[in-house]
């Protein structure tokens, strides 16, 4: 290994400024659940969530530099729980009529 | 040289193939796991949009304290894991039983800090039954939730650690070559059990703060 | 069958010895992770779970014999239709193909030495028989009277009985399949042999990967339907529970997700079977080849957005029950084809009448009468008034059972030179699978019509007027149980003294074929290459038409 | 017994039901004729050493087949579709001047409740060519009230309300039974349906033993409880006046608004903090365990009563109470 000490940066580099930026969503979650915005907490919480799922997936799980495949396996289980949401909610929401 | 040829199983042509293949294989199973936690996340939707001032009382007695400790602690994980995968993958041996080891350790750290907070829990009567103290009914529901989660992804993270600890003891002992398919299954794992927490905590631990 | 139409005859002299020859003692049985053999592990332990499961069912059928029963209690009664609901949907009919003639066949079939992960090949298997004898102990010893389907609040606060340990024994059970699901998922992917291109995929592969699809994203929401079950009868989490606010329709609904498409795991491998047999024995390439494939990928999309039907009484919302049956008739469509498509490879071929392609026609009348009758079921006013009625029993008996076992059959006989390396008395062969058919028929067109005419299901007691149907379709049933241990005596009689098969006695040019029987532990002695289209029976005999036998061309070469 | 209780078709609607069973069953019979005819043709003509000729289906000609049947089964399918769809959206909305009665069922019997008090178990008495709505909940474990001969079926469930309606035009005795497993002795939950001319019906009402109708007992059960205490107007405790609640929206405490409907007041009685209404403390005891179904069916048709007779007074009588408080 003769830079080895390049090679090691690379190690943490990246995931390191992934790190931060997941512990800074956090605390943005946290802290806006704390604000009085009624039902909107929930959206503000879950869309953050889903920032951070994004992040630990493209790079911690390293989904950007994956195959085709890969991401398309990742999506379908994505597609499939939207399947459910919305064929399970097309009974509850319906109830009343 | 020969470390790597040792990491070659059957039936795979070449150990290139192999790590995509098991990498691959993983995210199929976690297409599965999502699903899975899938269930319990549209039974929490469904219960949730009809009971939400019940979820919302019922929320204030979450322990966050003890949440977002154990938040900062697994995203503190993943970040670790990934070093030593990377780690793995470039075969510097020593950086890889370093991190994983971390990783584990913070795992641990994990469970440890969620032991106590169920404990908390347990002193306030949370679980529900005769002594539940919160009304309306539906905060019973919203504490099923709780335990039913926590304790499954509790089941998951302790798997995790297991298998840790197991690959970090094949890789001290070199039974098996930190370079191989094993750390790229690992890893993928670790990260799904942290995503899983993180869709968990503003479920569990935030509804209900403002 | 002349010597001189065989494309391919092994020589002797690269012969190793077949994967049987492996080890012959116990141990290295259960520790092997060879796919062909893990595949005769599954075999023989369904085989076992089937006939339990079938004895359950025939005291049923006996005791239905009369309308105020014959020797059993309610209690009883109630626990035997579970134990064979449990048993037959998931120790048999979801690992039966799959997990038999799909492990042996699936590496073989796209020339890959084995599935990508052996040793989860063999961890799915303990899982099943450890999950599955656990559960069938269960329903043995002190019995669960929930049905199948596990419905709360019965299953969680009412009902006296085991219901617990069952569900954790069908719980591990699911892994097994998941396990499954994703080893062909990525050896399919990964392991296919050079020139083995998605089109060129047989259609038998091409139902593993769509049913492996399912079986991977569906069985979880099982998994967590009974574990949230367990969580509420063992630690009292209110999760169901109508008093705290708890829904037990959102329990049908999880349930559903996974059991509706469950149906497609059992009946897509069935369909992949029954298109390497029809093609195989009508020599005749399958028609619109394309068509079948996007009909098996549809079925198994589509398939997870219908669960709902099974719920147009449960009170679901109408709007719901509008766009469940929508989606019903949508899926049934794909389903169509595929019997047009079978019956057109019919078309102009050189058809001969051997077993597996009269089971295989077995399946085809079964599965068009059972997917017709789906269409009244997805019609919401029919369903109304037969659901939860012996209708609702003989439409998925006659797809589910009656499909998807004369199709494995079909199967098993098709492979069964390939497996065993023998052939078996096509005599006894024939007969069986005419008998299986009319015992179908004999067994379940009755309960069509007491189904239409009234009679609810999971019924002990029932109005007399239904006697009649009730004794013909017990009668039906014992032709049936002859005709399931028929092949169990003449199978096990040609392993002993059938004829030796040679690699290819039915000359088919599936790469499978290209090697020799019993198959040697790598599969093929060389590795093999793919050169041509599935079922290429045709093209090559056209200077022969006259003749009347056709000389097929191998997918691949091999040895 | 006769099979005619079973298969008689006793509404219009289920009449409607046959027909369209029957159109489904001559269509998937000329599809089993044709597929079996196919393959009888093909095998007499293409068996193993036949002497036909056999060339190539050319590539277009199979590819114009496939799409031919694939739009022919499409359009078959959505037509039925659309034919059943229509049959049960005909069917949807129940007549607002039905006969209302209440079923409770439980392990293992049925308990019916006429508007006039009448109270009958495991047998239902009905008048024809009268709009009749059950009004189904259950005290245990999910049941469903299966009636062969108005082709109708609808399961019932432990704290809520689901409903039938029908409007039989034959009279006779029927058959009815549960159709959903619920245990032991599921397959004797059974009892009959007797279908008779009104004015027979309005005679075998009057036959029965007086209680006072529903409403009546219900205003008994309203002030032995001691719901009055608090839901009356001029009481001290702030508690809502529930004259005129049927079918009014009421505002709840979390924002949303719902209709006061059976399964509301149901879960009021049941459930009194699930559906706070806005500007009440949750004061109201939980009665669950200490009111029956019945009792409860009682209540909810006195309150109905309620509406229909008192609404408007109540509600010009004192002003501030509409809107959201009801």
């Amino acid at each position: 290994m003769t830079n080895g000490r390049q090679d090691r940066r690379y190690l943490w580099l990246g995931p390191g400024a992934a790190w931060l930026i997941l512990l800074m969503l956090f605390a943005v979650s946290l802290g806006s659940a704390y604000l009085p915005l009624g039902a909107g907490n929930l959206a503000v919480n879950l869309g953050i969530a889903a920032v951070m799922l994004a992040v630990l997936a493209a790079v911690l799980m390293d989904l950007r530099n994956s195959v085709a495949l890969v991401r398309i396996v990742a999506a379908a289980g994505l597609f499939w729980i939207i399947i459910m949401f919305a064929l399970t909610f097309s009974d509850f929401l319906t109830r009343h009529y | 040289m020969s470390d790597t040829a040792g990491a070659l199983q059957h039936p795979w042509p070449d150990l290139r193939m192999q790590r995509a293949g098991v990498g691959l294989g993983m995210w199929m199973f976690l297409a599965s796991e999502v699903l899975f936690f899938g269930g319990l996340m549209v039974s929490y939707a469904v219960y949730r949009s009809f009971n939400e001032d019940a979820f919302r009382i019922a929320g204030a007695h979450a322990q966050i304290v003890y949440g977002s400790i154990n938040t900062v602690i697994l995203l503190t994980s993943s970040f670790t894991m990934t070093v030593a995968l990377r780690a793995a993958t470039a075969n510097v041996r020593q950086a890889t039983l370093l991190f994983l080891g971390i990783t584990a350790a913070l795992g641990i750290a994990f469970l440890v800090c969620k032991g106590l907070e169920y404990r908390e829990d347990l002193k306030e009567h949370l679980f529900p039954g005769p002594q539940f103290p919160l009304s309306p009914p539906a905060t019973a529901m919203f504490w099923g939730f709780y335990w039913a989660m926590t304790g499954i992804h509790a089941v998951h993270l302790t798997a995790g650690i297991a298998v840790v600890l197991v690959v970090w003891t094949l890789f001290k002992r070199r039974v098996i070559p930190v370079q191989g398919s094993t750390m790229e299954g690992v890893a993928i794992y670790w990260h799904f059990v942290d995503s899983v927490w993180i869709v968990l905590f503003p479920l569990l631990y935030l509804a209900g703060r403002s | 069958m002349t010597d001189a139409a065989l494309p391919f005859v092994p020589p002797l002299d690269i012969w190793r010895g077949s994967y049987l020859d492996e080890g012959h003692t116990i141990a290295s049985w259960l520790t092997t992770t060879d796919h062909k053999r893990i595949a005769i592990l599954y075999a023989l332990s369904i085989t076992v779970f089937f006939f339990i499961g079938g004895v359950a069912i025939g005291l049923v059928r006996l005791e239905l014999i009369s309308p105020t029963g014959l020797f059993l209690t309610s209690d009883e009664y109630n626990r035997l239709f579970t134990i064979h609901g449990i048993i037959m949907v998931w120790f048999f009919l979801v690992p039966s193909i799959p997990a038999t003639l799909g492990n042996f066949l699936l590496p073989m079939m796209i020339g890959a030495p084995d599935v990508a992960f052996p040793r989860l090949n063999l961890l799915s298997w303990y899982l099943y028989v450890g999950g599955a004898a656990f559960t069938v102990y269960v329903l043995l010893s002190g019995g669960v009277d929930t049905g199948w389907t596990f419905y709360p609040p019965f299953s969680s606060e009412y009902s006296h009985s085991n219901v617990i340990p069952a569900a954790v024994g069908v719980f591990i059970v699911g892994f097994s399949s998941i396990a499954t699901g994703v080893n062909f998922l990525a050896t399919i992917h990964m392991l296919r042999a050079p020139g083995m291109t998605w089109l060129r995929l047989p259609l038998f592969v091409w139902s593993m990967y769509t049913v492996s699809v399912v079986m991977v994203l569906a069985t979880p929401v099982l998994a967590m339907s009974l574990l949230l079950i367990v969580a509420e009868r063992f630690f009292g989490l209110p999760i169901f529970d109508p008093s705290a606010g708890g829904d037990p329709i959102l329990f049908q609904h999880l349930f559903w997700f996974y059991s509706h498409p469950a149906v497609y795991i059992m009946i897509l491998p069935a369909m992949g079977v029954v298109s390497e047999v029809f093609a195989c024995f009508a020599r005749r390439r399958v028609f619109g080849y394309a068509f079948m494939v996007f009909a098996m990928l549809m079925i198994a999309v589509v398939g997870f957005m219908v669960w709902g039907h099974h719920m147009f009484v449960a009170g679901q919302s109408p709007v719901a029950d509008l766009i469940f049956s929508f989606l019903s008739f949508i899926v049934a469509v794909p389903s169509a084809i595929k019997v047009f498509n079978w019956t057109a490879t019919l078309y102009r071929g050189h058809i001969g009448f051997e077993a597996p392609m009269i089971y295989a026609l077995g399946f085809l009348g079964l599965f068009t009468i059972g997917g017709l009758t789906g269409l009244f079921l997805a019609s919401v006013p029919i369903d109304i008034a037969t659901t939860d009625t012996y209708f609702v029993v003989a439409h998925f008996h006659t797809i589910m059972v009656g499909g998807t076992v004369s199709a494995f059959m079909a199967g098993i006989h098709y492979w069964w030179p390939k497996v065993t390396g023998k052939l078996y008395n096509e005599f006894w062969a024939q007969f069986a699978a005419i008998t299986m058919f009319l015992g179908f028929n004999v067994t379940f067109l009755p309960q069509f019509v007491m189904g239409w005419l009234g009679m609810p299901r999971r019924y002990h007691y029932y109005p007399d007027v239904f006697q009649i149907w009730h004794v013909l379709s017990s009668g039906g049933a014992l032709i049936l149980a002859a005709a399931y241990l028929m092949p169990l005596v003449y199978l096990t009689w040609s392993l002993f003294y059938g004829q030796d098969a040679g690699a290819n006695p039915w000359r088919s040019t599936g790469l499978e074929w290209q090697t020799p029987s019993p198959p040697p532990k790598t599969n093929f002695v060389r590795p093999p290459r793919v050169d041509a289209d599935p079922y290429e029976y045709h093209d090559f005999g056209r200077t022969e038409e006259t003749g009347g036998e056709a000389r097929a061309r191998p997918q691949g070469e091999a040895t | 017994m006769n099979i005619s209780q079973f298969t008689t078709a006793a509404s219009d609607y289920a009449v409607k039901v046959d027909r369209l069973f029957y159109l489904e069953a001559v269509i998937s019979g000329i599809v089993v004729v044709l597929v079996t005819g196919l393959i009888i043709v093909f095998f007499a003509l293409y068996y193993r050493g036949s002497s036909m000729p056999r060339g190539d289906v050319p590539e277009h000609k199979s590819h114009e087949i496939e799409i031919g049947w694939t739009v022919a089964t499409l359009f078959t399918f959505l037509f039925l579709f659309w034919w059943a769809a229509s049959d049960q959206l005909t069917a949807l909305t129940p007549p607002k001047d039905a006969l209302e009665i209440h079923v409770v069922a439980k392990q293992w019997m049925w308990r019916f409740q006429h508007p006039s008090g009448a109270r009958e178990i495991d047998e239902l008495h009905i008048p024809a060519h009268t709009n009749i709505r059950l009004a189904m909940t259950s005290q245990d474990v999910i049941h469903d009230l299966y009636l062969p001969a108005l082709r109708l079926k609808q399961d019932i469930l432990p704290d809520r309300y689901t409903y039938e309606w029908f409007n039989a035009t034959k009279t006779g005795t029927f058959h009815f039974t549960c159709a959903e497993f619920c245990g032991t002795d599921h397959s004797i939950m059974a009892g009959s349906l007797v279908i008779m001319k009104p004015e027979d019906y309005a005679r075998w009402t009057a036959a029965q033993p007086q209680g006072g109708d529903l409403a009546h007992q219900g205003e008994a059960l309203f002030r032995s409880f001691g719901c009055s205490g608090c839901h009356t107007p001029g009481s001290t405790v702030h508690a809502p006046d529930l004259h005129g609640i049927y079918g009014r929206a009421v505002q709840l405490a979390d924002g949303r608004t719902v209709t006061a409907d059976e399964a509301y007041l149901h879960d009021c009685i049941f459930l009194p903090d699930k559906n706070r209404v806005a500007g009440f403390p949750p004061l109201m005891p939980n009665f669950s365990g200490s009111i029956s179904e019945g009792q409860a069916i009682a209540l909810i048709a006195y309150l109905k009563s309620l509406a229909t007779v008192r609404g408007t007074r109540t509600q010009n009588a004192s002003p501030e109470h509409t809107g959201s408080r009801p």
